[in-house]
């Protein structure tokens, strides 16, 4: 018996005790991920851009990717993927349809927003609506999300308060939600940074006997990260339930994902004995059926997933960033054609369930939305006590801190009763 | 002499940096296309090229070490951290090797690299983007550290932080990098080194250190106290590591009174060194402990609160009140702890 | 009451911490089978298992945001950070999660974790192993920082530590792991909280304010002192963060002198800190200006130079000769900057 | 044109004018590299572990090795390495051979100089001869390694002075020699940091129309560290002309491989779109041919290559360790028998090249070594002044340690004279 196996041991022992119907489970997604593994293994063909090709393939292309929806509407087969959707009604098509519309809905009034004062900043996800969607609607409510600050329509499906969703982007919070309300830790700023955070809380869950797991969503540029990459090793050490969703939208800020990576992204998690999957994410069906996959292998002991979710951001960084100085102008065209959203409102028409009384449903239920969310928004107090500076630093008191605090108290005192 | 912003005087400085010596290299994200998100490096992937201004994988540690290896070669490389909260995934490299290798190789490997960090608040931001993290690069031996306050210093500055065998924190106050001033591209013998601090305005009664960002608080400080009959002298600090005490030290032998200011948390930031040292240098002709005006000890606070975090005019004139003698907000206040 | 070492106390500490609560977990390189570099986590693995002591990746970055991930889970993480110099790849997570998550959730996410460090030097060892970071997180709002200096505190702290919900770093003075002392393993009501100072030693003419390794160096300066007609007052300040002020102010305004001591460079040390904040609370009581004693503004030099580094019996004397106005070494000393 | 090209592009411009010698040169290895990364490909199929099988197959383990002398002392023919040695003549051999001796005996001399209380400390590389030997005899004088502590061996193929490389033990200096005296950056201490200088320095390279080469040494424990990953992203990016040579000696102090890994480490590499190869780290031959690929493709303009050498750390971490408490005692025995100088010395004697003759110069060198470098440690001076404390901070004066300086002097000063 290796060491490793030594070390783990208790740890196998509890997983052999898993029960028939888990094992049975098991079997099935092992199947499934050989299908995924050995297109990973074409991917590392691509040694010759290493090799110092200037060939046009790169980190974003798409070719060798999971893809259930094409980008005109019809659905294209994937034996391996097929049966982890196969459960999925056009019902629950158009409840996907209508998430992405209405996070869209909420990207667009939240840009308004901050176009009319009542931000200080967003970052929009346009295009990346199935990527969200797909993947935030495949959790289960006791899954706990780490995210980073882009992942909106990821917030939405965990049932954010929409007040809560904007405090951040509002300036009255350095973070808006409780992560335990809904599952969601306050996103990261510091790029990478939640992937090590999603490891440590999945060893939490094996170690609590649950099979909840934990999701970390990050970006193309992430990936660069010092901590990105121990979180594989990490999860990978410790066979850790966590998913690792990377959406690769292609830019960092400016920097194009070609920057950071000469290989699919997706090539990377294998080498750290992470199983990963590369798929079309703005195809909402082939990104759900990816994460149910990795949610499955976590639940039954199979340790963490990587997914690669290629799609494009089609605005800019954030309301501050000017894509024009860096993006070439025909992106925005050829990702247009993918649109997420189109190509699923084809789907759904092509199968006759995007009646006009579905289009208009959906529609009432973003303008609902973007109501309340501006409600909410204006609502919110754009002006705080100025003792709350030092509310929340430590759980138990700190004497240095509470005389900074009492002598700001009677430092604003001051101002009261006029000149002194 | 020309108009020019203190963003943009620093931007003329690394395009002279560059033009001067080419063994400078530009390394960071996001400055070259875009010019970086406050376009310090405006136009200069454009002039220098790709390989002179070179964007970086995402991954500051990635940057500082590369950089590290770089000057090994014999290059200058000038780094760019996005914003001072993202220069903590390079902290190993910047404090176990920028600051050592000179001492552990004994000078045989020098190490003139340059830092630069947008840095301290007041522009609304969120989280990470506001802080004031000078205080832990002066406390580490083998870092330089300097800020500048003025369009001026800010183009000589990283002129001479560059042109410098030591690896040199170059703090640029974010908040300030559209003050416009008249600048000087002309380095002469005349210029006041990078390493002395600079009388800013002269007074009588109370010496007000400051650096980056609060210098033109504490100017304007100075003028309304001045209004009041108070005499505040002005020393823009410049330089953190070493801190130019012989300055501070005749100003408060003058006025024998110091007010400090950094937007910096004050437990251990840098005012706690100026009073100290100070303290032991004019203990004799000190009227009153010196006092510092800074952030709290708290995580720089949501853009909501800053105004109630940063130092500003008001806080400044109360320790000036306080070091006076005069009535302030601590008068007849009773501490708990 | 037990016989113990300072390492083996805190190996009893956390054996109880483990015991108490099955939530603790322990982290870190080597760790298990080997019980740590130092033996502190001795048997630990074996008594508990290899989930509860867990041997990490090495990876310093990867152990502390792993730590914050099981914290986001209910757990209460111990990490060891294997020497002192190891700690900065994982700056950026105690810098920016450990110590921020608290604020940034408004306190409703907990972060009781535990960062263990021994420090300092006096081992003579290799580059690295004999730093004293601590006022990097001292001055790092949201994170606690104390170290310990004897056998009985090393116990009680740990377990202070560990069941404290908000993060803590403690600093293990690696030198004296060897050191001997009684221990109760029991705590009460009446144990001195984490956050306070001890007074070590009473005495009248001088405050030396010191902490960890120095502490028993100030405890022979003090007899020393003795001899010669000079009355000590050592204080143990226990915790950096806070510092508990109320007992050094009640001192110096006692003694009217103070001198603090630490190994750490001395440009933005505690030091600073400590005679800062002590010359605003005491300033009519001071006879003299706050001397400091401690590391150069120098890297760790090599093993055979540390004894020129480190303060010790002669340097602190001096130091008290010079704040009770005696001859010392700098009397007739002509400042040159 | 892809984003990556366009940025790249004056780089490329001028690898397209590298000479035809060297095109002719870079076609040969780039033969060789598929041998290499079709073996990768094979590595890729040990997924079974990341799903939790306790099989013995991990990190450690010697299978799809790359192998020229077998431990028996027989040659193992590789069609893809083969021609990277075919020059080596049996003089060369032995050449190595007495390399390996002498580092050997450089290591127990340390060490009993260390027991004598002559050294404070020493890291044996006993076991690792090959990996050193071979790589290093493979460098050119304008190469540049960065290594960490345990690279002695390393250092004596750059011919570092006795005394230096015994200063960092004696504990008389943080760094023993000058690196540009020998092409060798002072060993880093950091673990991994060291990876990210040498892609620097490898840049730096490229940028002066140098065919130089930067390889960083580390082992199998720092691959978990960000930093080592964070160089391969850089690398890749900006197709460095460094190798990484990745001593894999089965242990980080008292951790196993197999916990900072569950695969191959070599398979980390091809992630990150950097071609890596696995090859048995005792057989000095094997670690040659491997090296001078690597090299040659970084000096043809190739970019980086990973290189993982097999091996086993047969002693202590350093002379402080004691790894009867984490070591299995069957190790050494199995290790023993694939020990990298007996099976050279196998070779040879098949060969006839291994005469009584040739054993006594190859001892008495060995020897020689042996008193030089005694010597050289205890000529060191052991106490310093202790002025020199201050020595070397900055190229340029400060004033704030000026000042402290000028203190200490009057420190030391008021000690002469006797009683004040
Ligand atoms: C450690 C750190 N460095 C730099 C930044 C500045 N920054 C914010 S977003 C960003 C780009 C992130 O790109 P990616 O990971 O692809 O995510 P995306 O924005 O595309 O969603 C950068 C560089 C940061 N937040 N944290
Ligand atoms: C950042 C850092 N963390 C921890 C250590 C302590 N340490 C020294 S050597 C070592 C193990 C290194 O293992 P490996 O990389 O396999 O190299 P080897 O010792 O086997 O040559 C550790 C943990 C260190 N030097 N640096
Ligand atoms: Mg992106
Ligand atoms: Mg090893």
């Amino acid at each position: 018996m290796g060491y490793r196996a030594y070390r783990l041991k208790d740890f196998w022992q509890r997983r052999r005790m898993l029960s028939a119907a888990a094992i049975q489970a098991r079997a099935v997604h092992e199947r499934e991920l050989r299908v995924i593994v050995s297109t990973t293994h074409e991917h590392t063909r691509t040694e010759t851009l290493a090799e110092g090709s200037d060939q046009d393939m790169g980190p974003g292309q798409l070719e060798d990717i999971v893809q259930l929806i094409r980008p005109d509407g019809s659905r294209a087969e994937s034996p391996g993927f097929d049966p982890w959707v196969a459960d999925v009604t056009d019902d629950q098509l158009v409840d996907l349809y209508e998430d992405m519309v209405v996070i869209r809905r909420i990207d667009t009034e939240a840009t308004a927003l901050q176009r009319q004062g009542e931000l200080a900043l967003w970052a929009p996800l346009l295009g990346q609506e199935a990527a969200q969607i797909g993947s935030g609607r495949a959790l289960r409510t006791d899954d706990f999300v780490f995210s980073s600050y882009r992942e909106n329509g990821v917030a939405y499906t965990r049932g954010v308060d929409f007040g809560d969703m904007l405090k951040v982007w509002r300036g009255i919070a350095s973070a808006g939600w409780d992560p335990y309300a809904i599952g969601m830790a306050t996103p990261a700023v510091i790029i990478g940074a939640q992937t090590l955070h999603a490891t440590g809380y999945a060893l939490g869950c094996t170690y609590d006997g649950v099979d909840s797991v934990a999701i970390a969503y990050f970006g193309d540029g992430a990936t660069s990260q010092g901590d990105v990459n121990e979180a594989m090793v990490f999860a990978s050490s410790f066979q850790a339930p966590v998913v690792f969703f990377c959406q690769n939208n292609q830019w960092a800020i400016s920097e194009p994902v070609g920057l950071q990576a000469h290989r699919h992204i997706s090539d990377r998690a294998p080498g750290f004995g992470i199983p990963s999957m590369r798929v079309d994410g703005n195809d909402v069906l082939a990104v759900m059926a990816a994460t149910r996959i990795a949610l499955d292998r976590a639940r039954s002991g199979g340790g963490p997933t990587f997914i690669e979710a290629v799609t494009y951001r089609m605005g800019p960084h954030t309301t501050s960033d000017d894509p024009k100085r860096y993006r070439p102008a025909d992106d925005l065209e050829e990702w247009g054609r993918k649109d997420p959203i189109s190509r699923l409102g084809r789907l759904l028409e092509s199968r006759g369930a995007l009646t006009g009384d579905v289009t208009k449903r959906v529609n009432d239920k973003a303008d609902a939305v973007a109501r309340e969310m501006r409600a909410a928004c204006v609502a919110l107090d754009k002006e705080l006590d100025p003792m709350m500076v030092f509310d929340g630093v430590y759980e138990e008191p700190h004497s240095g801190l509470e005389r900074q605090k009492s002598q700001y108290a009677a430092y604003l005192a001051s101002f009261e009763g006029g000149e002194q | 002499m020309t108009q020019m912003t203190l963003g943009g005087a620093i931007n003329s400085g690394l395009r002279h940096a560059l033009a001067d010596d080419d063994k400078v290299v530009l390394l960071g994200e996001d400055i070259g296309k875009l010019g970086g998100v406050f376009r310090v490096t405006d136009k200069l992937q454009e002039e220098f090229g790709p390989r002179r201004v070179m964007d970086a994988p995402l991954a500051e540690a990635g940057i500082i070490g590369t950089a590290v290896g770089l000057a090994f070669r014999g290059y200058r490389p000038v780094c760019e951290i996005q914003f001072d909260g993202f220069i903590y995934p390079g902290f190993d490299q910047i404090v176990a090797q920028v600051a050592k290798l000179h001492y552990r190789t004994r000078g045989k490997v020098k190490v003139p690299i340059t830092i630069r960090v947008p840095f301290g608040g007041g522009i609304g931001a969120v989280e990470h983007h506001s802080e004031s993290p000078e205080a832990y690069f002066a406390h580490t031996a083998g870092l330089r550290v300097i800020s500048c306050s003025n369009p001026q210093d800010a183009h000589t500055m990283i002129r001479q932080a560059i042109a410098c065998d030591d690896p040199v924190l170059f703090f640029e106050p974010k908040r300030r990098y559209w003050l416009k001033g008249e600048v000087s591209e002309e380095l002469g013998a005349d210029t006041l080194p990078m390493g002395s601090a600079r009388v800013a305005r002269e007074g009588t009664d109370v010496t007000l250190a400051a650096y980056g960002p609060l210098v033109p608080t504490a100017m304007d400080a100075a003028a309304a106290a001045a209004d009041d009959g108070i005499s505040i002298e002005v020393i823009d600090l410049r330089s953190l590591s070493p801190i130019d005490f012989s300055t501070v030290e005749k100003s408060v032998r003058k006025t024998g009174r110091l007010v400090v200011t950094h937007e910096a948390a004050q437990s251990g930031g840098i005012g706690a060194e100026v009073a100290a040292a100070v303290t032991e240098r004019c203990f004799d002709w000190l009227e009153a402990a010196p006092a510092r005006v800074t952030g709290f000890d708290t995580p720089y606070p949501p853009a909501a609160l800053e105004e109630a975090f940063l130092p500003d005019l008001d806080r400044l004139l109360d320790a000036v009140d306080r070091v006076m003698g005069r009535r302030n907000s601590l008068t007849g206040w009773k501490a708990t702890a």
